[in-house]
């Protein structure tokens, strides 16, 4: 097969799974589509995999295809095509393995549900978005995927469509995915102005050059594209100008801020847990939300030249890792815990894009892709088993009962919070290594936040773990003796995901992190190198694992983990006895910093009253009634008092004509 | 001396029939005058035929230059005779059902008719005033042919004071044109104007006999019968009144102003623009308040004399053809608006206010499209033919450079087509409160397709009808 | 007397006439009358020019004006006849069904 | 054999004459017959103007299938028709959606069902007339008959307040274009002609110029409709019927924008440049604040008519943005984006109209808050509706996108702020999208007769899938759109960059 063939079947597979399912599902029955769609998602696993085979241990070169001609006109042609490189490759991988994973997990998950087919349609209606994603080679294709997702995202939130809820949650989280939206199209907007182009390739070309001229020049971003007759900065305002590649930036930034859930625009996320749990594995932990952080890492080569968006960048992603993992705490519904610690971990990989660690911002997605959709669905099979019950208040010593279930949930935990050895570990050390190399006050920010970050996160993974795993039940002991493991097509993607999210780290970290994986794909200049020092540390996977009891990081971690013990296993009563104390802390993570309630009045209210006051005012009082009722009004009054003139007496008639008369006789001798 | 009455054989023979009709009509014994009807409509017809095989392609100044022999005479005398066969064809099943006369009806439409051919072909003062006063003087009467109705009478008074001061007025300019300038005829007046100043006097008499012809169209302010003559004469009479006279009138108008003071274009011009301008404004306003439909037809006959006016404006060629087509295709939508209210009268009951029209449409759809297309036309709409009369005055008025006053004109036609569409709506969309078929008689269901098609059929090919309008000035 | 004067009175004889429709609010007879009076002012008018240039076309006219005027006054009274049957009145106030 | 036939003179008038022959032939007493003639004739009018599409050649800028014939010598106006890359996808877009009215009345309509088919015909093939007519008069002549069959669909078959909204429409739309008449005829005279492409080259002074924009002005911003002259549309669209609503949006409202790009551009270049910075700011205040009113709206039918000029805000900007740009690929994309926002929007307003009447069908109601869990009854027309209102809220993968996109993109290369304003209705757009699509679609049935819904018949499925199977490839695949309407789209923006005072004053 020729790279196109393969790339297309890797796109296409999903797709045809998605339209068989979607329109024929009924007529296939639930047998048959979830087979054609679990072949169409595993064709594009394997195929992904045997690329990213190629670059990871072949010498694989980047590709550039194009596919069809979108739109051309006026020398100006765009096209569908994909670029695959090293980041693409395992953006692939991760989206189809976990796809894949998901799949398998819904049949035993969504088994009873009424909306099966339809399930499966968008799950790997999905999968062909995300691939269309990741895999794209120009800005309008990456606006296609990245809108697409939030679609097939949209459509699974509301799965469960009677629910008021969930309904209300969808909408939520596209609407505010198009405030993310809304700055990225001005983004690219601002490159077409840049460069004329959608293509990646070019732009990318263009600022390797300008990446040489600065090097050799030492001159500013914007003098190294002046150079190269390209416009650095465009009017703002007035005189104001603004560097372009800063706007750019900070543009898909707040795109990437929509997508990906950064403060302000996280809000949908936990919101989101509204639907199916194999959802909030594949879309909301391990694929859709990281699109934010691909396309920031994709976009390098600009990103690394402008200062600003970066520091923008960072201090975004340090306020989203630490206050969203704070909020995790105090959560009591399972999902929402992993939700905020989604949020949390994506904070993390946003610094690591702050401060131009974009292999380890890459390496800790692609690690958390494994160990979050691990406890997504370990949290899943848990509620599967409890009949739809999401509380942990409710649950309680259930390692018993659902043994796979515990460990294979206790291995994404402990991944999760970095505990040495598990994959979490090398990517989460890197970051903050990094976010520790990194100059100015934003970087020191971030690392505070980050090394805070590792203490709470210790902390409400372990207390997750302990209250729905350990600790007393509430259910009764004949409940709890009638609840069973999970199916297989249920268990088994949790092993499947639980071994890469134990030992992925021991084969990637080198290559992805210390070696050149990414050297093709990601550009970072030579003064934002802040992965030197991890490089220098790093001998090899165990050996770094070995050090890192050592380091400070650790011992925050097993801060965190004694603190969750302490409060959740043996003194239960502290905890609420510090809750008391904290009350208005508790009150503020427990109404998650006032955000719903202030976008809800602001921004939705707000804008429906403005809707209203100007369709009451504007368009009804002011054009219609004011103007073009009244006008017609007014004329029909002047008719009818002009009708009174014609009073019907004779000799009035003959007065008027007579004036008349007299009136143009008058004329006439006047003009003259 | 030998004098060749050729030229004046339309005239003399319909002169001839109609006095042999009276005769033909006192011994006529049937009650419903068919004999008479039938005759004189042949008589019409056969006068038409011998205009249009007379039909001349130069402008002739016969009997010492009393009479005139042109193109558009020829044109207005053909059209003032098919309106004229036309409206006598709406009137017969309407006068059958009421206490009016019926042979002197339509003897009274023949000497009408003989009136406007007369003014057609006037070619100085006093054959353009024995034309106009044998016009009037056979209105007059028919206005007040309904003997029993006070309506009709008090119309008829009303109609004869009025007119009766306007041919005052004609006079008393025309003595004063005379006295300044010692002649009579239109082409000597104009020599004279060739190489003499006009006096004030002159100028006075000028403004006297605007008055009256502005009378003769109902421009404002000298409108005032108008709406309660169209109202209180018998339908069939408004409907002949509203149509073939206008046409007539033209003629009066070109003849003096055109031919005659065409030297003093710039005084009448600014008069003319005035009155224009108030008839399309008053015109169009007062009808957006009538609920009468006759009332508001009344109206809207004064908005478009307006209209009318604003191609004589341009004072020349192209504006008199411009004028020419829009009065006579105005003639026809409004013979056809008056024909459709005799049409859906029921029995003796008249059709009167706009409300008796609800749900004509389901009642009678042909009806009430017909009706529709004629409303929609006068509203100037394509591809009805309203709209290419709008589109030549414009065209004139834009011609004489006065944009404002086309401005103007398209403006107020927004107010007309409200309350043409308020007549629309009415037939359409309001439900029907009787359920009573219309039937008609088939005479006047002809006499209404007539009218119909043509205000369709020349909305769509107009050419033919613009040309004879534009061959109609080709000597000016 | 010159021109001037015949001038004058016809003038005012017209004046006469067209004051006389107006205020006259009672009897539709005196409007006949007054009409009558308005062509009589038109006639001197004519009469005066005709004299005054010497040519005696405006006197025809004349004679023209004197016969329509009598068909004229002929109809004026067959409707009044008409409108004292349908009405039993001739009153110029009572005429105002039709208006507005 | 085909290449013989006055195809284009075929389209109008078999459509208008084979409207009058079903009203005055077989009408309501036979009406089996009425309805297979009416579709018959649809179908073949879509043919031909399919037929036409493939016929087309897409790389020159010349006027096609042009036929010509002397209407009225004297005043020099003749019977010219003639389609270039701009009439080409509307004729075929008005043709489409005519059938697609047709075959939907055949069983929403209960009365008076023949004279329904036979006004929408005779709009078809007026509507045809308007994009093909080459002479300005000839235009004009469609462009305002058109109004009557509109006037009498929205009259007669319309909701309980229709008779305002009717005549408000009429008016309103009059009132814009009988300026326009006076500004035509005034070229008219000056060039001695009223053929099109004569007046696109008169040479007019400022002055001139600014007088006849305004009135070109007046008529295309009634009818497209630009803010604040838009308050007829939702009247209109309201008490509309279905097939009348769908015309209305889908076809009437783009000959707004056929007009500006018409005559507007191309006739008066130098006065567009003078009031470009005014258009645009009303074509973001159409953006805005009707996407904000929309989002207030409670009867369903007003809030896709809002939708409609938010959308077609996007069409004014395209078109007049190109005044501020210098790029030619950036003029063309803003050119190409209105084009594509104007098919594009024919195509999803009309599918948002006819699922609103297939709601309105059962439940006889536009009330939002009448609606809710409607899913559950009628998951095939929820499914639909999904595409259609995510094609409203412009989702790339829909047509709706690509216009949007274009005209966003092409208007940063102006000024980012214009840009910014404009895409402020990817959140707006979803907003009132959405937020309607989860009251009426979402949930669980309201009451028992939403319960018991029918899901959509065969009928309302064809009309629905095909307009879903175009939403979906014109925003997959524009590239034919595009192909079709670039040279006619350059040959535009070569006229309206040049001035024409150069050589006057």
């Amino acid at each position: 097969m020729s790279m196109q063939t393969q790339l297309l079947v890797i796109v296409l597979a999903p797709l045809l799974g998605a339209i068989l399912a979607g329109l024929l599902g009924k007529r296939l029955g639930k047998r048959l589509t979830h087979r054609l769609t679990i072949v169409g998602v595993a064709v594009s696993f394997i195929l992904s995999l045997r690329i990213f085979w190629g670059y990871l241990y072949g010498n694989a070169t980047p590709v550039d295809i194009t596919v069809y001609n979108w739109a051309s006109f006026a020398d100006l042609s765009i096209q569908i095509g994909f670029m695959i490189d090293s980041l693409s490759a395992l953006m692939m991988v991760v989206v189809t393995f976990v796809s894949l994973m998901v799949h398998i997990y819904s049949i035993g998950y969504m088994h009873d549900d009424d909306g099966y087919q339809r399930f499966f349609s968008y799950l790997s209606l999905f999968t062909f978005s995300m691939l269309m994603l990741v895999m794209a080679n120009n800005f309008l294709q990456l606006f296609f995927g990245w809108e697409a997702v939030g679609l097939v995202s949209y459509l699974l939130i509301g799965f469960w469509y009677q629910k008021e809820s969930a309904i209300f949650a969808n909408m939520k989280a596209f609407l505010v995915n198009r405030v993310g939206d809304f700055g990225f199209i001005l983004g690219i907007g601002a490159i077409f102005l840049l460069f004329g182009t959608f293509d990646y390739a070019p732009i990318f070309k263009t600022m390797g050059q300008a990446e040489e001229i600065m090097q050799i020049s030492e001159r500013s971003a914007e003098n190294a594209l002046g150079l190269m007759s390209l416009d650095g900065s465009f009017v703002a305002w007035g005189d104001t100008t603004w560097p372009i590649i800063t706007f750019i930036c900070i543009c898909l930034f707040i795109g990437a801020m929509g997508k990906s859930a950064q403060v302000p625009l996280h809000v949908w996320l936990p919101d989101s847990m509204e639907g199916p749990t194999p959802i909030s594995a594949l879309i909301h932990a391990a694929t859709m939300v990281t699109a934010g952080v691909f396309m920031v890492a994709r976009m390098s080569p600009l990103f690394e030249f402008s200062e600003t968006a970066l520091m923008v960048v960072t201090v975004i992603g340090a306020i989203t890792a630490l206050f969203m993992g704070l909020v995790a705490i105090v959560q009591n519904d399972i999902k929402r815990i992993i939700a905020y610690s989604t949020l949390s971990q994506l904070g993390y990989m946003v610094v690591a894009l702050g401060v131009s660690a974009y292999s380890a911002a890459i390496f800790h997605l692609f690690t958390h892709a494994f160990f979050k959709a691990l406890l997504f669905l370990g949290a899943g099979s848990v509620i599967v088993a409890l009949h739809h019950e999401q509380n942990i208040r409710k649950m309680g010593g259930l390692y018993k009962r659902l043994p796979l279930t515990y460990w294979t949930t206790l291995i994404g935990t402990l991944a999760l919070i970095g505990t040495p050895f598990f994959a979490g570990f090398y990517s989460k050390d890197a970051i903050i290594m990094a976010a520790g190399q990194a100059q100015g006050p934003a970087a020191s920010f971030a690392y505070f936040a980050v090394m805070a970050g590792v203490v709470i996160t210790a902390l409400y993974s372990i207390r997750m773990l302990l209250v729905v795993f350990h600790g007393k039940s509430t259910l009764d002991e004949q409940h709890l003796s009638q609840l069973t493991e999970s199916p297989r097509v249920i268990t088994w993607p949790l092993i499947a995901l639980a071994v890469p999210s134990l030992m992925i780290g021991w084969f990637m970290t080198q290559p992805m992190l210390d070696g050149d994986y990414f050297a093709e794909s990601l550009m970072v200049l030579t003064s934002h190198d802040t992965m030197q020092a991890f490089r220098e540390e790093f001998t090899g996977a165990m050996s770094f694992a070995m050090h890192g009891f050592m380091t400070p990081v650790f011992w925050l971690m097993l801060a965190g983990v004694v603190t969750a013990l302490i409060f959740i296993w043996f003194k239960p009563g502290w905890g609420v006895a510090v809750g008391k104390m904290l009350t208005p802390i508790n009150r503020l993570l427990q109404r998650k910093y006032f955000f719903d309630e202030v976008y809800q009045k602001v921004f939705a209210k707000g804008s429906y009253s403005l809707g209203d006051m100007l369709w009451q005012y504007g368009d009804k009082a002011v054009i219609d009634d004011g103007i073009v009722n009244s006008g017609a009004q007014t004329l029909g009054r002047i008719g009818q008092k002009l009708r009174k003139l014609q009073t019907g007496y004779l000799y009035h008639y003959a007065l008027v004509m007579v004036l008349g008369l007299v009136a143009l006789l008058l004329w006439l001798i006047l003009r003259n | 001396m030998s004098v060749d009455l050729m030229p004046m054989l339309p005239e003399l023979f319909l002169l001839t029939a109609t006095c042999i009709l009276l005769i033909v009509d006192v011994f006529a014994k049937d009650f419903d005058r068919l004999q008479t009807y039938r005759l004189a409509q042949l008589s019409l017809l056969i006068t038409g035929v011998i205009v249009i095989a007379q039909f001349p392609d130069l402008q002739y100044h016969l009997y010492q230059r009393h009479f005139i022999l042109d193109p558009m005479a020829a044109t207005v005398k053909v059209s003032v005779i098919a309106l004229t066969m036309i409206a006598m064809m709406f009137a017969r099943p309407y006068i059958l059902q009421r206490p009016i006369l019926r042979g002197e009806y339509f003897i009274l439409h023949l000497f009408a008719v003989i009136g406007m051919m007369v003014l057609a072909g006037g070619g100085s003062l006093l054959t353009l005033y024995l034309g106009l006063e044998l016009l009037s003087l056979s209105l007059y009467a028919l206005v007040a042919m309904h003997r029993h109705s006070t309506l009709s009478s008090e119309a008829a008074v009303k109609y004869f004071v009025m007119g009766a001061i306007a041919s005052g007025f004609l006079l008393y300019g025309m003595s004063m044109v005379y006295g300044v300038t010692g002649k009579i005829h239109i082409t000597d007046i104009a020599q004279y104007l060739e190489t003499a100043e006009a006096s004030l006097t002159l100028r006075f008499g000028l403004v006297f006999m605007v008055v009256a012809m502005a009378f003769k169209f109902g421009a404002v302010p000298f409108q005032m019968w108008v709406p309660d003559v169209y109202h209180g004469a018998p339908t069939s009479v408004t409907a002949f009144i509203a149509s073939a006279p206008k046409i007539a009138a033209f003629a009066l108008v070109i003849r003096i102003l055109g031919y005659g003071f065409e030297k003093v274009l710039i005084d009448w011009q600014g008069m003319l623009i005035i009155m224009a301008t108030l008839s399309i404004v008053i015109g169009n306003l007062v009808a957006l308040a009538q609920d009468n439909i006759k009332r508001l037809l009344a109206y809207s006959a004064i908005a478009h004399v307006g209209y009318f006016l604003l191609g004589i404006i341009a004072g020349n060629g192209v504006g008199y053809s411009a004028a020419f087509f829009y009065i006579i295709t105005y003639a026809i939508m409004s013979l056809g608006g008056f024909g459709c209210l005799i049409y859906l009268a029921k029995g003796k009951q008249e059709v009167s206010l706009i409300s008796d029209l609800k749900g004509l449409g389901q009642r009678n759809p042909w009806g009430g499209l017909l009706i529709s297309f004629l409303f929609l036309s006068m509203a100037g709409l394509p591809p009805f033919v309203g709209f290419w009369a709008k589109l030549e005055v414009i065209r004139a008025v834009l011609e004489a450079n006065l944009v404002w006053l086309a401005i103007l004109a398209a403006a107020m036609s927004i107010v007309g087509l409200f309350y043409y569409l308020k007549v629309v709506k009415v037939i359409f969309f309001d439900p029907p409160e009787a359920e009573t078929k219309v039937k008609a008689e088939r005479g006047l269901r002809l006499a209404l397709g007539i009218t119909g098609v043509t205000v369709v059929a020349l909305g769509l090919f107009p050419a033919q009808l613009l040309e004879v309008c534009r061959q109609a000035f080709q000597y000016l | 007397m010159s021109l001037t004067h015949y001038l004058m009175v016809s003038a005012i004889l017209f004046a006469i006439s067209v004051i006389g429709i107006i205020i006259n609010r009672k009897n539709v007879i005196t409007l006949l009358m007054c009409i009558e009076l308005m062509l009589l002012a038109v006639n001197t008018n004519f009469i005066a020019f005709s004299r005054y240039l010497n040519d005696e076309v405006g006197q025809i006219f004349v004679f023209f004006i004197l016969t329509v005027a009598a068909a004229e006054a002929a109809i004026g009274l067959a409707i009044l006849v008409v409108l004292f049957r349908s009405n039993k009145d001739i009153d110029v106030e009572e005429l105002r069904e039709l208006k507005g | 054999m085909l290449e013989q036939l006055p195809i284009l003179s075929l389209l109008i008038w078999m459509p208008v004459i084979g409207g009058l022959v079903i009203m005055f032939g077989p009408g309501d007493r036979l009406l089996a017959v009425s309805q297979r003639v009416g579709i018959l004739l649809g179908i073949i009018t879509l043919l031909l103007s399919c037929w036409l599409a493939w016929a087309f050649a897409t790389d020159t800028a010349e006027m096609q299938f042009a036929e010509t014939a002397r209407w009225i010598p004297s005043l020099n106006i003749r019977y010219d028709l003639a389609i270039d890359g701009i009439s080409l996808p509307l004729i075929v877009l008005t043709s489409l959606i005519g059938l697609l009215v047709l075959i939907s009345a055949t069983s929403a309509i209960k009365k008076r069902q023949s004279q329904y088919f036979a006004a929408v015909l005779m709009m078809t093939g007026l509507m045809n007339g308007v994009f093909a007519a080459q002479d300005a008069i000839l235009f004009y002549v469609f462009w305002e008959a058109m109004l009557i069959p509109m006037f009498l669909l929205i009259g007669i078959w319309g909701g309980p307040n229709r008779i305002y909204a009717t005549v408000k429409f009429f008016l309103f739309t009059f009132f814009g274009s009988i300026f326009m008449l006076v500004a035509l005829i005034y070229m008219g005279r000056e060039a001695d002609s009223f053929a099109i492409s004569k007046l696109q080259q008169l040479p007019l002074s400022l002055t001139e110029q600014k007088w006849i924009f305004f009135a070109f002005l007046l008529a295309f911003a009634v009818k497209i409709p630009m803010f604040p002259v838009h308050t007829w549309l939702p009247d209109a669209h309201v008490e509309a019927p279905t097939g009348g609503s769908v015309i209305l949006a889908a076809i009437m409202l783009k000959m707004g924008g056929y007009g500006f790009l018409r005559f507007s551009l191309p006739i008066t270049p130098d006065a567009v440049a003078e009031y470009a910075y005014w258009l645009i700011l009303f074509s973001l205040i159409a953006i805005v604040y009707i996407g904000l009113v929309a989002l207030a709206q409670k009867d369903m039918k007003k809030l896709i008519a809002y939708s409609s000029i938010a959308h077609m805000g996007f069409v004014t900007l395209g078109t007049f943005i190109i005044v501020y740009l210098t790029a030619s690929q950036a003029q063309s994309m803003a050119l190409q984006g209105a084009m594509v926002q104007m098919i594009s929007h024919g195509l999803v307003s009309g599918a948002l109209f006819f699922s609103i009447g297939v709601l309105y069908d059962r439940m006889h109601s536009r009330e939002i808050a009448d609606y809710g869990g409607v899913v559950n009854s009628m998951p095939i027309f929820a499914s639909l509706l999904m595409l259609f209102i995510l094609a409203n809220a412009g989702l790339p993968g829909t047509s709706g996108f690509v216009g949007e996109f274009f005209v966003i993109i092409a208007s940063f290369q102006a000024d980012w702020r214009i840009s910014m304003v404009a895409a402020l209705t990817l959140i707006l757009a979803a907003a009132y999208s959405l937020w309607v699509y989860k009251r009426v679609i979402f949930g669980k049935p309201v009451n028992e007769t939403v319960a018991r819904l029918e899901d959509v018949t065969k009928r309302e499925r064809l009309v629905l899938f095909t307009l879903a199977i175009l939403i979906i490839a014109l925003g997959v695949y524009p590239q034919p759109l595009i192909e079709i309407m670039q040279p006619s789209l350059e040959k535009i923006i070569e006229s309206a960059t040049l001035t024409k005072i150069g050589g006057l004053e």
